[in-house]
């Protein structure tokens, strides 16, 4: 039969490769196993798929590709913010539905009637870091965010949401995202008087690096980094420094360490041992918003029996309770989204790897 | 005979004026439009430094700083200030035009990988301020450029951007010839090869390569403006390290201070990555091959090689 | 010991050499002349092997040097002083005199370079200044003295006299005279023909890529049509 | 005081880092006018290459050896099949095709490798040394003495030896190398072999500090350029102060000024510098009489 | 009618004089010839008057105004032309093209006019260009007019160089070696050429090292060395000057001058 063709547009190469990489893998495993499983609705399905290399305009172009020359009938992709925004607008004009991989709130908010994401909200998780620090009894916090796309975007969040918590900022610094030594912002960090904890809003190696400048100059305040890092490359790359460091994160990073009662057990350890099995290399969440995306996708033309593009984001839209690798999602015409806080764990890294600082 | 066709002013611009006629009848979906107008758009902005680069041999590394610059302008002009897209437009061109010469001055007394490094200095500090300045330009993630309006006709669509673009590059390279064939195209040539000899025949050397680095800023921030309207979205890597350096390649790989070898190496540019998608993980590895083989076979650019080629079989 | 036989040489497609012939025994002092353009140069530097040669064969001591590397054929002792000085500029005239000797580094590298000085006194107060800034005529010493430091078997000289002062003019003509004398064959371009002939065992005309006299220096120096065409009398 | 030290520590690590960059991109140049856009990616294939070995089993010494080789083998074969056969073109053809090269390295790493960030352990343990209040790491002392042998290393070979001065003629008037017997070839590839070596070494030396990945090549690159820029390029010397120079901006910027504008703080600094020099702060001064 | 005057001109190079209080005028349709040993300070002398190198002492005056200061493009305004001793060619453009560079003063057209290509711009092309091909059949280049430069042989740009600086209309014309790799016959056409543009009225100064050409047509030579003036007067005089002819000349220079005026 005629082939189901799915359009993806992710970073694959460039800055945030390790974000896209990561997603690309996930949804060419997961559209293999799905055609040797007898595809979807007895046909096979076409993944179309695309690097940007994190450059927006080139995301542009491929999404009119998508739209105009290979005539896919939903889209699941968009790595950062940037490229998703940048796509947006082909495919809100051409009515066919996109799930964006990206983390940004405003790619939902408004909603808009074609988009949808399946990544946690900065947002998101700046209340769940204020929630385990007000918890804690910090007040007073240091800030040092990456200047890229998600780190500003986190920033800008907890700064709206950090003053519902009773906790104030009160010292600032930023760093570029190739920067390697923030000793020189730490230390200011670590010159400033009456500080409890230091959060670093941030992806890609630079909470690594922050972290071991931290423990350099012996630091010995809680450090919270962010979903951004949620990976197990983080904690090599920080080596002994990572330890004590918390984080929310999805359930997928400690899917072993998870009750057998746990609602995700079953999808995280699945999508973990496929995943880990295929590539050799460790999960990250960022592979898990790619399983959501085109999970949610496959479940919706299933739901819809068709191919229909409208009847695609129509069954989109009534998400309920899916289980994802991610969280729980439930999505309405309010929300294209559907993930609550409760989706994130807050982890602490102990002798080498994540543990879960609350039981369920 | 035949190097006078080729060289002739008429004959660039009808073959120009025909590609960009001919290629809305063969191209299958507006997908290949909107591909053919990004050509337009960057060959602009590779015009600019065919006149710096090519004709005065001066080296601009950061010349996507301008094409930033433009963009920008087309965003926050409508979105910030309320101001019309055209005139933004015009007073994107304006600013890159004034910016260009406030830094060209003290920075065009250097030479050579000097002024490179200068230049490129230039345009991390703006693709920096483009970043960092969210407040205004909606930093890293980028912000929505709004649709240009004229005379109340609301200017969307890839085929009407189609040729909005590609007349855009008619006028570019009616400017770029233009020039060429000048007392100033001449004195800039000649800055080229003796900075000396030029100033002693009574060429003002400095002025006349802020000249050309202020009009190949007007270029690139027009092409800036035209991309960030046609995508209706603009991020600050459009000002990025890499863009300059694609720039450049555009102009080298089509060929030095050729007016249709810009074109070419922008085409070159522009669809090599969409057609080599298919290899997808060997992708970048084969454009960086592909660009190494064309050097080492066309070491003067496709054009210029081309041409010679062409010439020699004649005689 | 050095024989050319039907060489022909060309820039692109255009060919400039078609054809030339002409033969240097050892020891002697054979002088080139021809108007501008008539590709003495080109001659000299596909002899050198920095221009190919397109057709034809260059013998050197009996070999066939005619695709050998540039390097090759200093190695075997051919070394030219090119057109234009061609100094190394940024390099300090005594780098530049002891690169001369690149291929014969050995202990007497020490007792050239004071005979390059002894020759040209200028060069040695200015040893370490910059090649560049040396005036016009200096950088032609140089450029001689460095050519002298690789201790040449056959010495290609392409208008030594080119830029300077009439009394090293006549000091660079002695020096070719004495390079003979010490065993060293020359073969010698230059404008100043009169001169070049004057000291010359033998001589070839050269025209627009095509040898069109030969003979004894003396007795070009006396034929009518040469006395016409090249040295205006 | 402590704080000053402390952006002191930063920005001579920082610099280092910069600086044996640098360092890398002065060989090519004197050789051949051309600057190897490349060269940031042989510091690349030094450190992911070691990354890897090690990964496979080998002890770090071995590890980091087989990728200096490795590294050599790019640039000769780089210098055989990509500049060699476009001999006699222009440096802006070259230079584009270096550009070239860059992109196909990286495209190839990513095969090879991956495409995620990976560490060394550092060669001294990570326990920091406190100095009058401010701290440093063990590495940096690895990477600023590998740093200074490299540079004296490099010095030596253009200063005082007969083939360093061969590099030098090459670049400056190839026609008169060959006049004088210099193999031009072998001199280009004996250029390109050791940069890649240098630039291999340094890799090894920072990937415990800045990490790696397939594409960091571009970034060290950037710097490493600008700080052999204002050093003055082509003077070994020259690359360490600019890249030293570099580091101590950045690290003052974001110290006393804005850790945003840091980098704008060093470029401005950078402009100055070459303004009032242009030929960076050891360049030769090129006399072009006329 | 003096028109360029240099007085007490000095500039040390780290510590090297090269040249050391220099002082001569040259008027109107006059043939001034300055010589000397190699590095005695002519082409030095040269940047000086033409602004390249800034004097660290002395005054350059001409056609009565003070220029010592004046940037070099500027002198050119003021009736000021030079070759040079190392070819400053423009090697990517056609012989045309450099000489009708050489014209640019005459130019009047904005860099604006030039982007828009007005009328203006066509006219004066034409007329540039028809002052060019002019110019390079009185140096007898005519038929290498579309040669790119850089593929002309040495000899043959000397004599683009004395098109494209004649193409600025110098009132005052420096000639730095013009006759160097030629030989006696094109010598003396060069001669010819240099005469002719004299009598035009242009006050030609010429460095060389061609003894026979120097002797014959120079009205005064000034000998230069280790960047003072050694001698100065007609050439008949210089050249019999003992101290001359033991710093310069030689005896054989001191003889080949001699036949020149015989
Ligand atoms: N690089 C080049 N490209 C193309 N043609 C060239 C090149 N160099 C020289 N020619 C041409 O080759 C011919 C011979 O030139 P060559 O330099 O050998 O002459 P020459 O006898 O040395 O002249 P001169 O006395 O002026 O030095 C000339 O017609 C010249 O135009
Ligand atoms: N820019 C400079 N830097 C250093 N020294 C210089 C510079 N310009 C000239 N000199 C020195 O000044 C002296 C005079 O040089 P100049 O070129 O004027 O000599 P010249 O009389 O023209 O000689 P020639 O007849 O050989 O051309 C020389 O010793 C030269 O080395
Ligand atoms: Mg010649
Ligand atoms: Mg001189």
């Amino acid at each position: 039969a005629d082939p189901i063709r799915i359009g993806s547009v992710v970073s694959a190469t460039g800055p945030a490769s390790f974000l896209g990489d990561p997603e690309q893998k996930t949804l060419k495993l997961y559209v293999e196993a799905l055609n040797k499983k007898g595809g979807l609705m007895g046909r096979p399905v076409e993944l179309v798929l695309y690097d940007d290399g994190g450059d927006a305009n080139k995301a542009r172009t491929f999404a009119t590709r998508l739209v105009e020359d290979d005539k896919v009938v939903a889209m699941v992709g968009g790595t950062t913010t940037g490229t998703t925004m940048a796509m947006i607008p082909v495919f809100e004009d051409a009515k066919i539905p996109f799930v964006s991989l990206a983390g940004a709130i405003e790619i939902v908010e408004p909603v808009r009637a074609f988009v949808f994401k399946t990544p946690h909200t900065d947002k998101t998780a700046c209340q769940k870091i204020f929630e385990d620090m007000k918890s804690r009894g910090i007040t007073k916090v240091g800030m040092i965010s990456g200047t890229d796309g998600f780190g500003k975007s986190m920033r800008a969040q907890c700064m709206k949401v950090v003053g519902d918590y009773g906790i104030t900022v009160a010292a600032e610094e930023s760093y570029g995202p190739t920067d390697a030594d923030m000793t020189p912002q730490l230390n200011k960090i670590k010159n400033t008087a009456g500080l409890q904890a230091v959060l670093n809003p941030g992806f890609g190696q630079g909470p690594a690096i922050v972290t071991r400048n931290y423990a350099q100059l012996g630091i010995t305040l809680p450090l919270y980094q962010s979903h951004g890092v949620a990976s197990k490359s983080f904690i090599e790359l920080a080596g002994p420094a990572a330890e004590g460091v918390r984080l929310p994160a999805p359930a997928l990073l400690i899917a072993d360490k998870l009750a057998e009662n746990d609602p995700q057990k079953k999808v995280v350890m699945e999508y973990k041992k496929s995943y880990e099995s295929a590539t050799g290399q460790p999960v990250s969440t960022f592979g898990g918003y790619g399983f959501d995306g085109i999970q949610i996708l496959v479940q919706a033309i299933e739901r819809a029996k068709s191919t229909e593009p409208r009847k695609i984001r129509d069954a989109i839209e009534s998400t309920k309770g899916y289980v994802g690798a991610t969280g729980l999602y439930t999505m309405s015409p309010k929300d294209h989204l559907g993930l609550g806080t409760e989706s994130f764990r807050m982890l602490e890294i102990k002798g080498g790897d994540w543990v879960p600082t609350e039981t369920k | 005979m035949l190097k006078r066709v080729l060289s002739s002013r008429l004959a660039v611009l009808v073959l120009l004026a025909a590609i960009i006629a001919v290629v809305p009848v063969l191209a299958p979906s507006s997908f290949y439009l909107r591909v053919a107008a990004l050509v337009w758009i960057f060959a602009l902005a590779a015009l600019g430094l065919t006149i710096l680069t090519g004709y005065a041999g001066q080296v601009s590394l950061g010349h996507a700083g301008f094409l930033g610059i433009g963009a920008y302008a087309v965003a926050v002009g409508p979105a910030k200030l309320g101001l019309d897209p055209l005139l933004s437009l015009l007073l994107g061109a304006v600013l890159c035009g004034l910016v260009a010469y406030a830094v060209g001055r003290p920075i065009l007394r250097l030479k050579g990988y000097y002024l490179a490094i200068a230049t490129l200095g230039f345009g991390l500090i703006v693709a920096l301020v483009l970043t960092s300045e969210s407040a205004v330009t909606g930093g890293p993630d980028g912000m929505q450029v709004p649709r240009m309006v004229l005379f109340g006709w609301r200017v969307s669509g890839v085929s009407t951007w189609y040729w909005i673009t590609g007349g855009a590059l008619l006028v570019g390279a009616l400017l770029a010839l233009n020039i060429q064939a000048s007392p100033s195209g001449r004195a800039l040539r000649a800055l080229h090869d003796s900075e000396v000899a030029a100033a002693g025949v009574g060429v003002d050397v400095a002025k006349k390569k802020l000249a050309a680095f202020v009009l190949s800023a007007v270029f690139a921030g027009v092409a800036g403006s035209l991309l960030a309207l046609m995508n209706g979205f603009i991020t600050p890597d459009a000002a990025g390290f890499m863009h300059s350096i694609e720039l450049v390649a555009m102009v080298i790989i089509g060929g030095l201070g050729s007016v249709v070898g810009a074109v070419v190496g922008a085409a070159f540019l522009v669809v090599l990555p969409q057609a080599l998608t298919v290899l997808q993980e060997y992708e970048q590895a084969v454009l960086g091959l592909l660009i190494m083989v064309f050097m080492i076979l066309l070491p003067a650019g496709i054009v210029p090689s081309l041409r010679r080629l062409l010439l020699e079989r004649a005689a | 010991m050095l024989t050319v036989d039907g060489l022909s040489s060309a820039y692109g497609r255009i060919e400039v050499l078609h054809g030339v012939s002409l033969d240097v025994s050892a020891g002697e002092i054979v002088a080139l002349v021809g108007s501008n353009g008539a590709g003495k140069t080109t001659l000299l530097r596909t002899l050198s092997g920095v221009q190919p040669a397109t057709g034809g064969r260059i013998l050197f001591d009996g070999e066939d040097i005619g695709r050998l590397p540039p390097h090759a054929r200093v190695v075997r002792g051919i070394v030219q002083s090119p057109e234009g000085r061609q100094v190394f500029g940024p390099l300090s005239v005594e780098d530049n005199l002891r690169l001369g000797a690149f291929r014969r580094w050995d202990d007497t590298v020490k007792a050239r370079l004071e005979a390059v000085y002894a020759m040209f006194p200028v060069l040695s107060e200015r040893r370490r200044t910059a090649a560049s800034s040396l005036s016009g005529g200096q950088q032609q010493m140089l450029a001689i003295g460095r050519a002298l430091m690789a201790q040449p078997k056959l010495l290609l000289l392409d208008e030594p006299s080119l830029g300077l002062a009439p009394l090293l003019v006549d000091q660079i003509l002695a020096a070719v005279v004495d390079l003979k004398s010490r065993g060293i064959t020359v073969l010698l371009v230059e404008q100043n023909a009169s001169a070049a002939l004057a000291i010359a065992d033998r001589g070839y005309v050269l025209e627009v890529g095509h040898v069109v006299h030969e003979g004894a220096g003396a007795a070009l120096l006396q034929d009518p049509k040469v006395r016409a065409a090249y040295l205006g009398v | 005081m402590a704080e000053f030290l402390q952006l002191v520590f930063s920005g001579l690590t920082v610099g280092a880092v910069y600086a044996l960059v640098a360092l890398g991109f002065t060989l090519v140049y004197n050789a051949s006018d051309v600057i190897n856009f490349a060269q940031g990616d042989f510091v690349m294939i030094g450190g992911m290459g070691t990354v890897f070995l090690m990964a496979a089993g080998l002890a770090l010494p071995v590890a980091a050896f087989i990728a200096i080789l490795a590294a050599v083998l790019v640039g000769l074969l780089l210098h055989r099949l990509a500049i060699e056969p476009a001999r006699g073109a222009s440096p802006v053809s070259l230079i584009m095709i270096t550009i070239g090269a860059s992109i196909f390295i990286k495209g190839v790493a990513q095969l090879v490798f991956d495409k995620q960030f990976h560490s060394l352990p550092a060669f001294s343990g990570t326990t920091p040394i406190a100095i009058g209040g401010a701290t440093l790491l063990p590495q940096s002392f690895w990477v600023i003495g590998g740093m200074l042998v490299l540079v004296l290393g490099l010095w030596v070979f253009l200063e005082r030896t007969l083939i360093g001065k061969a590099v030098l003629a090459t670049a400056a008037n190839r026609l008169a190398a060959k006049l004088v017997g210099i193999n031009v070839t072998v001199v280009l590839a004996l250029a390109f072999g050791l940069s890649a070596a240098i630039g291999a070494v340094g890799g090894i030396l920072v990937t415990p500090i800045t990490l790696t990945r397939y594409d960091v090549g571009t970034l060290f690159a950037l710097k490493g350029f600008a700080a052999a820029m204002v050093g003055g390029m082509g003077n070994p010397i020259g690359a360490v102060v600019g890249g030293l120079l570099i580091g101590l901006l950045e690290a003052f910027g974001a110290g006393y000024l804005s850790s945003t504008y840091k980098d704008a703080v060093a470029f401005v600094a950078i402009l100055v510098v070459l303004l009032l020099m242009p030929q960076g702060l050891f360049g030769r001064r090129a006399v072009e009489r006329v | 009618m003096t028109i360029l005057q240099v007085e007490d001109l000095g500039i040390t190079f780290g510590g090297l004089r090269a040249v050391d209080g220099v002082s001569f005028q040259v008027s109107l349709g006059e043939v001034f010839s300055i010589i000397g040993p190699n590095g005695a300070g002519k082409t030095t002398l040269f940047n000086l008057v033409t602004g390249i190198y800034r004097a660290g002492r002395g005054r350059i005056v001409l056609a009565g105004e003070d220029v010592t200061r004046v940037a070099p493009h500027l002198l050119v305004r003021r009736g000021m032309a030079r070759t040079f001793q190392n070819l400053q060619i423009f090697f990517r453009m056609t012989a045309l093209e450099n000489v009708m560079v050489g014209n640019h003063l005459a130019e009047r057209t904005s860099f604006l006019a030039d982007l828009l290509s007005l009328p203006s711009v066509a006219r004066q092309n034409v007329r540039t260009r028809a002052r060019a091909m002019e110019l390079l059949e009185r140096v007898g280049l005519a038929h290498h007019a579309d040669t790119t430069a850089g593929d002309l042989p040495y000899g043959v740009l000397k004599r683009l160089e004395i098109a494209r600086a004649l193409a600025a209309d110098p009132k005052v014309l420096l000639l730095d070696e013009p006759a160097a790799g030629c030989n006696a016959v094109e010598t003396e056409a060069i001669d010819r050429l240099i005469g002719q543009i004299a009598r035009d009225g242009v006050a030609v100064v010429l460095i060389e090292h061609d003894m026979k050409l120097v002797m014959k047509i120079s009205d005064r030579v000034l000998v230069l060395a280790h960047g003072r003036r050694l001698a100065e007067g007609p050439p008949r005089q210089v050249r019999s000057d003992p101290a001359v002819i033991a710093a310069y000349l030689g005896e054989h220079g001191a003889r080949e001058a001699d036949r020149a005026h015989g």
